[in-house]
């Protein structure tokens, strides 16, 4: 865990809304892990002023990416940044996504919805060193949603894409293409990150094909170091259900831990 | 070198500095990011008798210059505290303060008591003035007498030296600082959070789930700082001062309003390096300034 | 068209967006800026019997997010007021607002009475809550006490509606607004600003001539908001809210929390045509979510 | 008096600290009169939250220039804009400089130190059309404080330097060079603005030549609308003495109406 002042912004991109930020952070990049996150200082000033949690979308070297969507005052703020310019960063934050040794030969499902492929980049770079293979759903809203999809592309990796109103790839949400493609294919895990409707879809879908898999959980953060227990969220821990902290007993979770809101 | 120590009478500080409680876990969370043998001292998360469920999330929402929280003091218990947490901060060179929370006044006295028999903890905090916990009801902080009622039970039971935190949400602070130091305390803290709401437009709905939090945070900071001053000037027990300190400037602001010592809350998420900071900005600023010691600016406003 | 009015009883405001006292002058200031006829009305700065010097330079001091000011209530007297300024006031068509103050009870009953002799009043609104005058001392509406006995001796002098303005430096600001409506009064505005200080770390002098001010702006909204929840949930009359209302979406937040109409203070300097954006602002927003009027959200949290 | 949210930065010239905006606003500069100041939104935000006065510092067609020191975040802020954005100003506020007919033909003494000159550069360019002659004093610490020199020096107009350090013009205070003119010559008036130990210093010059004068006085404002009664300042007026507020009673005083701080 550093606290990276000066952190140089390198490289910006950006598609309608969604953005991605390449930043150079040799301490935090040297320990990342996939699903861990960053806390992210927007403004030197007080407005906003609390910190933005933004995954690590991907690291390279000394550096590191982010891959957000403007929500509101802080990303948008964030989206003003250009190369060259310092950021204040903390991290890596949390816990990430479990690789196991076991999935080795074995396809793994990466399900994102829009900024929720955020931190799926990652893993899915870390499975293929782990010589596992991942496969991709990407869905959206329309086709501007799928910001990565050039990117993605040019991976290798299979990709199913899906957007509600079919402006590219399958008509329809991601979940539908996932419980499709279950029937015909056995990945031994899946890794999730979006909407909540979505996520908890998911997991019935999972849970229904006896599909082990984790999620990448949100909610507003005040530390990110699991100091102010301002991020929790009720979690089933060993029989118990507890307020657990996003930031530091996650963000990732397996499915069967997490209570929907829905539930 | 400037002397910037802060000698409280019954406790002497490396330097003014303290994480504030339930801003800084139960203190090794910030480990990872430096060394806290650097800190004045540290409020660990305030500690009821039993673990406690806290309040429903969202407990946080973020205002102009500010930071409403409704944790609920959310934790682990004395007994988990004395066991698992306490021996580890024993190790650090700093004061460690425990920040001591009741329903009751039994209760305050069951933990202080309960405190006091483990080594490692140089004072207590007494939290008589959290507004996240009872819905529509006061604190004791509220109330000269209920501060002097539970002061006076917590003295009778522990042998730490207490520091009584103060609330803001009330009409004559002056008055709460002082039944607390006529009970016995050997410092009062002040301030906790004023109660505030933040709703959600569209949902017509409070952001929080505890509908009522506590504000922290820059915004807070005048307030506090005129509060700091008024109580500085009627009692003879060390004040610490705290409430959107931010900067090493902010620190001073309330040493020179009349704070022996200060305490950090919200500025640590911010920037989780703002105590360390604030402390090498004191020395610097002292340094610049040809002081001797830190504590000769300790409350020379000139009014 | 959405209905915008806002009926308070006692009075018709033809949108709920009020000028508050003390920040708008005596109302003609901001005429070449645009036509006061749009506003639901105008509260004057605050108005003495007699003339007042006011408190020594400096007066405005920024923090974060806030204004700190201790005007010390300079003005003309009620007697130029009524001569020199009323008449021209008289002739908008908006709600005109005098805001009435006192040294003691008998001065706030003359004000009362001699404003009362003259065409041209919507209503008074009643400081008992300015915290730039007493040095040291409590204003009546830090005592539910004081602040019935203000009230009812101002209703005895006067035919006009009255608004009580309640001060947030208090531990509980239900009783006072429940001893203002009981003494008669027939509405509440809340808040008036908080008692703050602010220090100029080089001279270690306060920053302001009168050394505490009080504090207003985006600051203190969440805290102004928190009280007006409060306060509306238990009286019957109507609640006036206000502190740190900038925009339309800050005025609906007051008025879901329960605020029959809102009052508009330091945003007049910051944005000198903030009161006819946030009537246009409430017009659309109204519109755009399908109200007939705009009323029907007053109080509208769900809890 | 105008609120122009949205007046067009046209051009912006800096020297060191020292600044000059000029900005499109028609309907302020139409109005504007030597003396006049603005009140300008520095932030979109609330840090800092109060406009900042700044005086005319000349008006050219529809176009405004203001001349202004950082002297902290307001300043600085200010100081960041590019030609092409916009800004929210509010002017022409308060009262300005007497510009009386009998001064044609007249020499007329307008007296700066560092950002005082800000609203002299104005008033000496409408002394001119009234057919009096300006002769401009200005002062500073070093030469980098005489940032308008190149501009001064390019109108014709006399032009007397003065810096404490010598590196420029005459070494010393611009008052002590007023007072040396003084021996010399007999201007019908004089106009100072900048420091106010150099204002009072000004002051008294004058009172021993019995040279009638007007000062520009600065003070922290609330509204710049004469509303807030923030910005007062004692004032002799009809023999009392009272709080006058410096946003709409002036900024520009009669001489022998300011009580100055060392009085
Ligand atoms: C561990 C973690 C990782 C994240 N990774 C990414 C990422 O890689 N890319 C990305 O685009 N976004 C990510 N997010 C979400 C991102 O943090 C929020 O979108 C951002 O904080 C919103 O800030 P804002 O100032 O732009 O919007 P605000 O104005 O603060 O909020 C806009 C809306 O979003 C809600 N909101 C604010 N913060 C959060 C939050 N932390 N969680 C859920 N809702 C929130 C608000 O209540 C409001 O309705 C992540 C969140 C978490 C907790
Ligand atoms: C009528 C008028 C016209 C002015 N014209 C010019 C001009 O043309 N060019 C120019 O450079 N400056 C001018 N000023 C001064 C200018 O307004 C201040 O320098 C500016 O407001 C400081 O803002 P800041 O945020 O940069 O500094 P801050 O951080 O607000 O303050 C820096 C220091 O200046 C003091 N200060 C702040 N505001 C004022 C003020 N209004 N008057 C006196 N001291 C203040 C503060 O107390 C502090 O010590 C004028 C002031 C007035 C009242
Ligand atoms: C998230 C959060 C949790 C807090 N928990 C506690 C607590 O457990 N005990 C306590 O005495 N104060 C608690 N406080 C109050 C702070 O210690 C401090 O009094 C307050 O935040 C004002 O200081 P600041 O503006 O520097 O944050 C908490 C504050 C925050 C923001
Ligand atoms: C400069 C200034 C002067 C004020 N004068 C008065 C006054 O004369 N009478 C009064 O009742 N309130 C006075 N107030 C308080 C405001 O009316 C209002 O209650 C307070 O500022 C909170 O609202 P705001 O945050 O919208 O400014 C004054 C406030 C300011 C900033
Ligand atoms: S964000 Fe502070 S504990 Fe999780
Ligand atoms: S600045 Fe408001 S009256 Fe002068």
């Amino acid at each position: 865990m550093f606290q990276d002042k000066k952190a140089r912004i390198t490289e910006t991109q950006s598609w309608g809304s969604y953005f991605l930020l390449r930043i150079s952070a040799p301490q935090i990049a040297r320990e990342a892990r996939p699903g861990q996150f960053l806390m992210i200082r927007v403004s030197s000033g007080f407005n906003p002023l609390l910190r933005r949690p933004l995954s690590i979308h991907n690291c390279a070297g000394p550096e590191i990416e982010i891959f957000f969507q403007v929500t509101g005052e802080g990303t948008r703020l964030l989206s003003q940044k250009i190369a060259g310019e310092k950021v204040d960063i903390l991290g890596p934050c949390g816990h990430g996504f479990s690789l196991k040794p076991e999935f080795k030969g074995q396809e793994i499902f990466c399900v994102g919805g829009g900024r929720g492929l955020a931190p799926l980049y990652f893993v899915a770079r870390e499975l293929q060193t782990v010589g596992a293979t991942p496969v991709i759903f990407y869905g959206g809203q329309t086709l501007s949603d799928l910001a990565l999809k050039n990117r993605l592309e040019a991976t290798g990796w299979e990709i199913n894409f899906s957007t509600d109103d079919g402006s590219y790839g399958f008509r329809g949400l991601i979940t539908q293409l996932v419980e499709e493609q279950l029937k015909k294919r056995k990945p031994a895990f899946l890794f999730g990150c979006g909407p909540e409707a979505m996520m908890a879809r998911l997991a019935e879908i999972c849970q229904l094909s006896s599909l082990p898999a984790e999620f990448s959980l949100e909610s507003i953060m005040g530390c990110g170091l699991g100091a102010c227990w301002g991020c929790v969220r009720k979690i089933k821990k060993g029989g118990e259900i507890k307020y657990l902290r996003i930031c530091q007993d996650g963000p990732v979770f397996p499915a069967e831990e997490i209570l929907w809101s829905g539930d | 070198m400037v002397d910037l120590s802060s000698d409280l009478g019954f406790l002497r500080l490396k330097n003014p500095v303290i994480a504030a409680s339930g801003t800084f876990g139960y203190g090794l969370e910030f480990q990872p990011l430096y060394d806290l043998s650097q800190l004045g001292g540290l409020v660990v998360k305030g500690l009821y008798f039993k673990p406690r469920e806290g309040n429903p999330p969202p407990r946080l929402a973020e205002t102009p210059c500010g930071l409403i929280n409704s944790i609920g003091l959310q934790g682990i218990g004395v007994e988990a505290f004395c066991q698992e947490v306490l021996p580890k901060l024993a190790l650090l060179e700093t004061a460690i303060i425990a920040n001591v929370c009741g329903e009751e006044e039994e209760e305050y006295a069951r933990v202080a008591e309960y405190l006091s028999r483990h080594q490692g903890l140089a004072a207590l905090e007494l939290n008589i003035s959290c507004p996240n916990v009872r819905a529509g009801g006061k604190c004791p902080a509220q109330d000269p007498e209920a501060t002097y009622r539970t002061v006076k039970r917590v003295k009778q039971v522990s042998p730490l030296p207490l520091i009584t935190k103060l609330s803001p949400n009330v009409t004559d602070i002056t008055a709460v600082a002082l039944a607390a130091e006529e009970a016995g305390s050997e410092a009062v803290s002040l301030v906790n959070t004023f109660l505030a709401l933040a709703i959600d437009l569209e949902s017509r709905k409070p952001k929080l789930g505890n509908v009522l939090g506590g504000l922290s945070g820059p915004a807070i900071k005048p307030l506090a700082l005129r509060m700091v001053f008024e109580v500085a000037r009627q009692v003879k027990i060390p004040v610490i001062g705290l409430g959107g300190i931010f900067s090493y400037q902010d620190a001073l602001e309330f040493m020179v309003a009349g704070a022996s010592a200060v305490e950090v809350g919200t500025a640590n998420f911010v920037n989780p390096l703002a105590c360390p900071e604030i402390i090498k900005g004191l020395e610097d600023w002292a340094e610049s300034h040809g002081l001797n010691r830190l504590s000769e600016i300790v409350g020379s406003l000139k009014v």
